[in-house]
């Protein structure tokens, strides 16, 4: 403990031997993420009440920014099974000091998804029919059913979690089912692994199996194309990069060691090595989407094209800028070893598959598709980003309340032990 | 749900390009026929819901040597759908003797994932409830159900007139397949008993409805061996029930994407098949 | 608290615990009674006939049969409830002697009813706003020419329980799906769900599908044939 | 144990629990998904037993007959009706017309302006009793105008006028109005018809007949039949066309689209075009025994291919081209017309080369038709009342006291639109019939609802370039509660009550009357009725009139930077209905983009006028002055810029409303020489960067 440190108000619910700020700086915090979020409400009623009408997508873009949203965040929420899997089933042991964050992470994404699917689909009060009347042959329904299911594993994941919190693990029913939780962990880690894989893939899918668009069709191995294993590697490939750019920013923001810096290295390198599986794999697809399938459906290279808004240099960004680049600075250690460096590979990682999700919803609609149609553009309007941001905001609650609360990093006492002369002030107040 | 389900019959059309002059005539029953809702500003084309556009097309000369045409595009309800394989509860299918695919709005939960897949741009989505004007519903059909916000729909070849048809025959008496001369199995309804409304009000005659399996409907004569009849992006290997025609090469030229130096009577080379 | 963990042999701490369970117990029980007994009927509002109709008079008495007034028009549609002047082949009048002193509640019921009937509707002109069990939801395609041909194509010669009447008098087939009225004296008040607003008559579709999903009937072994198609389109419009 | 926070947590526990085992929460989900289907605001068509009745289209003036299908008592659908004379398909507008039957501009009520300017409800009684007032105060100073040059309702206004003694009864310009013209001064005493389907060679000159010129479902029909769909075996021939058809004028339009040939030629040089033909004609040796032959001969010859190319814009070899086929068919035909506007010196030198061809009154030629059958004797001929000349009257100094409007509304339809509405306001009294609030009617001080086609009993006679005499009563099957009446009957009331005996007490007997003059029996009334004669009119004295010709169709100077070429599409309606409900879904994103129109200008035309697609632009005319956005559209002739007509409405409905601009502000009319009539087919425009 620091020295001169004064014990919040809530220092009961407060994990052992863990600085946290003052009471009323962390629930300012939460007001301001609330306010955020309450606009998002807001857009979420519009769209509710009136219908879809008020978002900027049309029959042309039936997907826009809420499904890249979804999908980027599916993506980026890998970090959470893929962490899962590498601790669990191959027992690499450092990663258990940032498996409690990968968990609420990808809770965060899944739940956040699916609450913009919510709003996202035209008759929300019908959602049900997926399962009920579910079709086996459609991607979707893969989607559906593996995002429900491993949302439950996410719950149970994060169940013991919440159990260890200080006063409710003194229950002992609560101490006793978060114990039992942890000892079978590694099955549903193995679940979640199994469904994760299957719905990121099945995300991939969705796009590979549009035979009518050539931007997105691909060829496949069995029933699928190309893009459902794409999709996996692109996703565990940014997944642990955002678990640890997200411990990163936590650190900044709360001033205080969360994670060991040879614990980020190694999820940058886990994410620099599937990222150059996946980009060795991408510029092979690439290549054979330009070479194979683009001319047996007619068109030329230059006709996936339009203008800036969709523009070569997007495939430029995506497989060159936000994919050799940063998978050549992960495999690097002595990059790796550089925190600026380590974190700025992470973000372009990160970059790299949302703009590969966005082609692929945006640009595969915005494409002509029969010879005598024309581009169509796309800017989602507000009511489309305020949930969007509304997720985000949830995010940001959801994770300051574990902080604060939940005993998420192992390592925080150890690495804030007692002494720290040089420690920064708590500037955040979390 | 399986691939190109085989029917006795199926039901399509041959739109004739050159008898096409974008009247509109088409559209605008479309829209009395299956109870669509006015839109008081419908000048943003991609939030319009039409069942059937009528596209011009061009021959992209300068003047005096341009040339246009009018292509309208209902639902090509194609054989192999990249719809309704995608619906993820089953809410169309091509399941149905006639080969034409379904929609059905209480089945559909909006996720537009069909809209994604389809290439002709044959769906449109209820961005809002559709509303008439006061005392306008009292003009709406009973032969087609008026839709919610916040589903698909699209063009059934106006799938409740077949059903008319049928009941019609069985009314009188009769059975509705047959087998005929060919000892096939055909549709009893007689050729004219059956046509969609955009088909029925063209008064150039320039759609042609009927069962492309039947010998002894136009459409079939029209269709089979006529080397200027195609169908949209048939590379893609849809198999769509709409076939066009046109003596115009440019125009046939529009039906499909070929490259600049690419022969429109080479065989063409089908994409391969995904379901 | 701390003490609870230890505490699990004593009886007095299972008393306790017993205790602990009961609020939830007593949640329990009220929910299931709620759920089983009293929110199912709140979902249904009860409406009566506007006048009392006897399927039984006229069907018994007048010796009428279902399509006498249920028809399927030339076109192939379904006439449903019939209009005033189907009524009228038979009511141009009061046909129901006026009841004697004697004259049971029953006769003088049926006699006011037809009376009223009379001035109130058919000499003004005016449908009779009947309440209906069965109203098709209107993405629904019933064709009732299909059933009548297709079912009669094996039930016609079946035997038995089997037998559903005869193209003419297909009574017994139109009670398959429709609520069976010739012995009512007075129609059953309709329900109609406050949420759906749909009666409670009106078929699920998975009572459709009892025939349209198995092509083998309801016999597991496969005797017999529907002829039904289990396509969305047959049904659905 | 008290009631604490933990218990009330293991009681919500309990029935959370509970709750899952009882249907509720199923029942619950399945229902609220069943409610998603049948929400209370989303309406429910109503059902009932389909009857149908065949009825003629009185809001299209080109000629549809129609079928209603009526459910449970309520027409829902306009369907084709192949079996008429006429019939066969629909216009985009005919189909519309149920649903305009609701439409939110449709007037109910009559209303009468009071001092203070504002519209108030009256009865109909109140009404009809204020018309009778004015009307008497008015007497020889009432002026009329009628919308419907088709309908008996004309009959009955100029019989009416002429009771009151007023020489002002006028019908809205029309190609009908123009063609009487051209007849009259040829000395054919008869109407023009066009035998199209016996011809088999069809050149089309400015007349639109596939859209909006003509009988268009009738020409459609000759069209469709006249061209089998193609058959091509692969490298082998095609199949061949019974009649063939070639379109000149200056936009690529729907005609065009399908014609064999598309001539480009300036507009309101069609003319001028047809002379430079009968120069070429003449020169391949063909005469015609009229008494001013060589007086004609010598004016044509001025026209030669040179000179035509040079006034037209035409391409000199396809002209000898189209000529050559002209003479090699066997019954070829010339249609010269406009959608409005283009005066009567056209169709006179398209009457010329037709005699030139031979094909007068000869199967799959021009056809003299017979004069329309009139059963009040009080009434004017239709070719004497197509004399008086609306422009005319509206540019008089001197107003009417009174105005009586039926089915018209020249304040949006006449050229020069925004004078005409200003004429119209310093008329006293102005009184109109109408089926739609629609800018005339938004003008006037007594606005009395007028029955749509579907809602009322009226009549067609021969609608313009029919080939032969037509007769259609067509009877009311729309609501019954519209409150509307018809013009005929109130006139005919007022009549009587004024001591102006007409002949007649109903309109119905008016029509009873006239059926049985066209040679029909029995109750003509009883429902969709036609009646078609094949009878011809002699040819009488014709003569080519040079001396007129010459000054009609002499070429002008340009009336500004760019000529104006203006075109119409059926899908827009009428200028009495606007667009109806559905039609604004048919237009395209490059026709109208939220409510801005375009205008077409070719790529060179808009490169030299420093304009690119997109720009937004002003065309001005004579004070005149439209906002559109420019479409570079390489179908239309150079220097020409193309607006299309009907939109712009400031009245009627949401449907029409805020939808660009009336081309018809910047159109300015001018006397055509000789002719007597005004016309407006040359006008010009200076565009500007908006």
């Amino acid at each position: 403990m620091a020295p001169n440190y004064i014990p919040p108000a809530d220092a009961a619910l407060i994990p052992q031997d863990c600085e946290r700020g003052p009471l009323s700086c962390f629930a300012l915090w939460l007001g301001a993420l609330s306010v955020i979020l309450l606009i998002g409400v807001y857009a979420a009623y519009l769209v509710l009440s009136r219908g879809l009408g008020m978002t900027a997508l049309d029959d042309y873009f039936g997907f826009g920014l809420w499904i890249t949203f979804d999908l980027g965040v599916i993506a980026l929420g890998a970090g959470a099974f893929f962490t899962g899997l590498l601790r669990y089933i191959l027992n690499i042991d450092p990663l258990k000091n940032v498996i409690n964050l990968a968990v609420i992470i990808g809770f965060i994404c899944y739940t956040g998804a699916m609450i913009v699917l919510v709003l996202d689909i035209g008759q929300p009060l019908r959602a049900w029919f997926g399962y009920w009347h579910a079709n086996v042959h459609s991607m979707l329904t893969e989607v559906i059913f593996c995002i429900t299911c491993y949302c439950i594993v996410l719950i149970i994941e994060y169940i013991p979690l919440i159990l260890e919190q200080k006063q409710i693990n003194r229950v002992p029913l609560f101490h006793a089912i978060a114990h039992n939780l942890h000892v079978v962990m590694p099955l549903f880690a193995g679940m979640g692994a199994f469904l994760s894989t299957f719905h990121q893939g099945s995300l991939g899918g969705m796009y590979g199996v549009l035979f009518g668009r050539p931007y997105a069709f691909r060829d496949g191995f069995f029933i699928w194309p190309w893009t459902f294993f794409l999709f996996i590697l692109s996703a565990v490939a940014s997944g642990p990069a955002l678990t640890m750019l997200i411990a990163a920013l936590m650190e900044k923001m709360t001033g205080r060691k969360l994670v060991s810096q040879d614990v980020k290295m190694l999820m940058g390198k886990i994410a620099g090595t599937m990222l150059l599986v996946y980009t060795v794999f991408k510029i092979l697809d690439t290549g054979a989407w330009i070479c194979g399938l683009a001319p047996s459906a007619g068109l030329t290279f230059d006709q996936f094209f339009y203008g800036w808004i969709y523009g070569k240099w997007l495939l430029f960004a995506e497989i060159a800028l936000c994919g050799v680049l940063p998978c050549f600075m992960l495999c690097s250690a002595s990059m790796r070893a550089n925190p600026r460096l380590l974190y700025a590979a992470a973000v372009l990682d990160c970059t790299g598959v949302v703009i590969n999700r966005y082609v692929l919803t945006v640009q595969t609609l915005a494409m002509p598709s029969m010879p005598f149609d024309q581009w169509a553009t796309y800017v989602p309007n507000w009511v489309e980003w305020a949930p969007c941001f509304l997720v985000l905001a949830y995010g940001g609650i959801l994770l300051s309340l574990s902080y604060r609360y939940l005993p998420v990093f192992p390592q925080e006492v150890e690495l804030n032990g007692g002494q720290r002369p040089g420690s920064k002030p708590n500037t955040w107040g979390l | 749900m399986s691939a190109n389900k085989h029917f006795n019959v199926k039901w399509g059309m041959a739109i004739d390009l050159d008898k096409c002059t974008g009247c509109g005539a088409c559209m605008v029953a479309c829209q009395a026929e299956n109870n669509l809702a006015p839109l008081a500003d419908a000048s943003n084309k991609q939030r319009v819901p039409n069942w059937l556009v009528v596209y011009e097309l061009s021959n992209k000369k300068s003047f005096p040597d341009h040339e246009i045409a009018y292509l309208p595009r209902p639902c090509q309800q194609c054989a192999e759908q990249p719809c309704a394989t995608v619906c993820p509860v089953v809410a169309t299918e091509r399941n149905e003797e006639g080969g034409i695919v379904s929609q059905i709005y209480p089945r559909c939960i909006g996720c537009r994932y069909c809209m994604a897949a389809c290439p002709y741009h044959a769906r449109c989505f209820n961005w809002f409830d559709p509303v008439w004007p006061k005392g306008m519903e009292k003009a709406l059909t009973p032969d087609v159900s008026t839709r919610p916000r916040g589903v698909v729909e699209k063009c059934t070849f106006c799938h409740h007139r077949f059903m008319q048809a049928k009941d019609k025959v069985r009314a009188g008496g009769g059975e509705v397949y047959v087998r005929g001369t060919d000892n096939k199995l055909h549709c009893a309804v007689p050729e004219d008993g059956y046509v969609t409304s955009c088909a029925e009000v063209c008064p150039n005659g320039a759609i042609v409805f009927g069962d492309l399996n039947n010998p002894e409907h136009r459409v079939h004569r029209l269709v089979t061996g006529n080397a200027n009849a195609f169908r949209l992006l048939e590379r893609l290997g849809t198999d769509t029930a709409v076939y066009y025609i046109s003596r115009r090469e440019w125009v046939r030229r529009l039906g499909d994407n070929y490259l600049p130096d690419e022969d429109t009577q080479k065989p063409k080379q089908i994409l391969p098949k995904r379901h | 608290m701390e003490e609870k963990t230890n505490c699990t042999e004593s009886p007095a701490c299972r008393q306790k615990c017993a205790a602990a369970l009961l609020p939830f117990l007593g949640g329990f029980i009220a929910a299931l009674v709620l759920g089983w007994l009293v929110i199912p009927s709140l979902l249904f509002d009860s409406e009566t006939q506007p006048l009392l109709f006897s399927h039984a008079t006229h069907m018994k008495k007048a010796g009428a049969v279902c399509l006498d007034c249920h028809s399927v028009r030339s076109d192939g549609s379904f006439t449903g409830i019939p209009q005033n002047d189907v009524c009228m082949s038979c009511h141009n009048g009061i046909l129901t002697p006026e009841p004697g002193q004697g004259a049971s509640p029953v006769e003088k019921a049926a006699y006011q009813a037809e009376k009223s009937f009379v001035e109130n509707y058919l000499n003004p002109g005016k449908p009779v706003p009947w309440r209906k069990h069965q109203y098709q939801p209107q993405n629904v395609f019933f064709s009732h020419p299909a059933h009548f041909q297709k079912c009669y194509t094996c039930h016609l010669t079946m035997q038995g329980r089997l037998n559903l009447g005869t193209p003419e008098n297909p009574q017994k087939l139109c009670a398959t799906c429709h609520v069976s009225l010739e012995k009512l004296d007075r129609d059953a008040p309709v329900e109609t769900n406050i949420l759906t607003g749909y009666s409670s008559g009106t078929l699920k579709m998975s009572e459709c599908e009892r025939c349209h999903a198995n092509p083998g009937h309801f016999y597991a072994d496969g005797r017999g044939r529907t002829f039904a198609n289990n396509a969305c389109f047959t049904c659905h419009k | 144990m008290g009631f604490d926070r933990r218990a009330f947590l293991k009681i919500a526990a309990g029935a959370s629990a509970g709750i899952m085992v009882t249907p509720v929460p199923w029942k619950l989900l399945d229902d609220v998904s069943i409610w998603s289907q049948n929400w209370s605001w989303i309406p429910v068509p109503a059902r009932g037993a389909s009857t149908y009745a065949e009825v003629f289209s009185k809001m299209d003036p080109f000629g549809v007959p129609m079928k209603i299908r009526k459910v449970g008592g309520l027409p829902v659908r306009v369907l084709p009706l192949p079996e008429h004379p006429l019939g066969g398909g629909l216009s985009p507008l005919s189909i519309a017309e149920v649903q305009m039957l609701y439409s939110p501009g449709r007037l109910r009520r009559p209303l009468l302006r009071g001092a203070d300017g504002k519209l108030t409800e009256i009865s109909w009684p109140q009404a009809s009793k204020k018309l009778q007032d004015e009307l008497k105060n008015a007497g020889g100073k009432a002026a009329f105008i009628s919308g419907d040059e088709t309908s008996s309702v004309t009959e009955v206004l100029s019989a009416f006028a002429n009771a009151l003694g007023s020489e002002d009864m006028y019908l809205m310009p029309s190609e009908a109005q123009s063609a009487a013209k051209a007849a009259e001064l040829m000395g054919i005493d008869a109407r023009l018809g066009y035998d199209i389907e016996q011809s088999d060679h069809l050149l089309a000159v400015g007349a639109n007949i596939l859209e909006n010129w003509g009988t268009v479902l009738r020409n459609r029909r000759v069209f469709a039949n006249s061209r089998p769909h193609s058959f091509r075996k692969d490298g082998g021939e095609e199949t061949g066309d019974s009649l063939s058809l070639v379109y000149a004028g200056p936009v690529q339009n729907n005609t065009a689209a399908v014609a064999g040939a598309w001539l480009p030629v300036y507009p309101g040089t069609e003319g001028i075009l047809a002379l430079g033909m009968a120069n070429m004609l003449i020169e391949a040796g063909k005469t015609v025994a009229a008494r001013d032959f060589e007086e004609f001969k010598a004016l044509a010859s001025a026209y030669t291919p040179e000179k035509t190319a040079e006034l037209t814009g035409v391409d000199g070899k396809k002209l000898e081209a189209e000529v050559a086929r002209l003479l090699t068919a066997q019954k070829p035909l010339l249609i010269v017309g406009s959608s409005a506007g283009g005066g009567a010196g056209p169709i006179m030198a398209g009457v010329a080369v037709n005699a030139l061809l031979g094909n007068i009154n000869k199967p799959g030629g021009l056809v003299l038709l017979p004069k329309a059958a009139k059963v009040l004797k009080g009434a004017s001929d239709l070719a004497e009342i197509y004399r008086n000349d609306l422009i005319k009257f509206f540019e008089r100094e001197e107003k009417p006291a009174l105005l009586l409007i039926h089915e018209a509304n020249p304040a949006f339809a006449l050229p020069n639109a925004q004078a005409c509405a200003a004429a119209l306001k310093a008329v006293p009294f102005k009184v109109c019939f109408s089926t739609f609030m629609d800018e005339t009617a938004a003008l006037c001080d007594l606005i009395l609802p007028l029955g749509m086609g579907l809602e009322r009993l009226d009549d067609v006679e021969t609608p313009y370039g029919s080939g032969k005499i037509g007769y259609c009563i067509s009877t009311a099957v729309g609501r019954p509660d519209a409150g509307v009446l018809n013009t005929a009957n109130v006139i005919l009331n007022i009549a009587r009550r004024l001591g102006k005996d007409l002949g007649f007490e109903l309109y119905a007997d008016i029509l009873k009357a006239k059926a049985g003059l066209y040679g029909k029996g029995g109750d003509p009334l009883a429902g969709g009725f036609a009646v078609e004669s094949a009878e011809r009119a002699e040819a009488g004295a014709f003569s080519f009139r040079p001396e007129v010709l010459g000054k009609a169709l002499a070429p002008d100077e340009a009336r500004g930077k760019l000529r104006l070429a203006v075109y119409g599409r059926a899908s827009l309606g009428t200028d009495k209905t606007g667009i109806p409900p559905y039609n604004n879904k048919t237009l395209r994103a490059d026709e109208l983009a939220g409510s801005l129109m375009s205008v077409l200008l070719n790529r060179a035309t808009a490169a030299r006028n420093n304009l690119a697609d997109g720009d937004k632009v002003s065309l001005e005319s004579g004070g005149g002055k439209i906002v559109a956005r420019v479409r570079v559209f390489e179908g239309i002739i150079n220097d020409t810029a193309g607006v299309c007509r009907g939109f712009g409405h400031t009245a009627l409905d949401e449907f029409s409303r805020d939808k660009g601009a009336n081309v018809m502000e910047v159109v300015r009319p001018v006397p055509e020489p000789e002719t007597g009539l005004n016309f407006w087919a040359k006008a010009g425009v200076d565009i500007k960067k908006a």
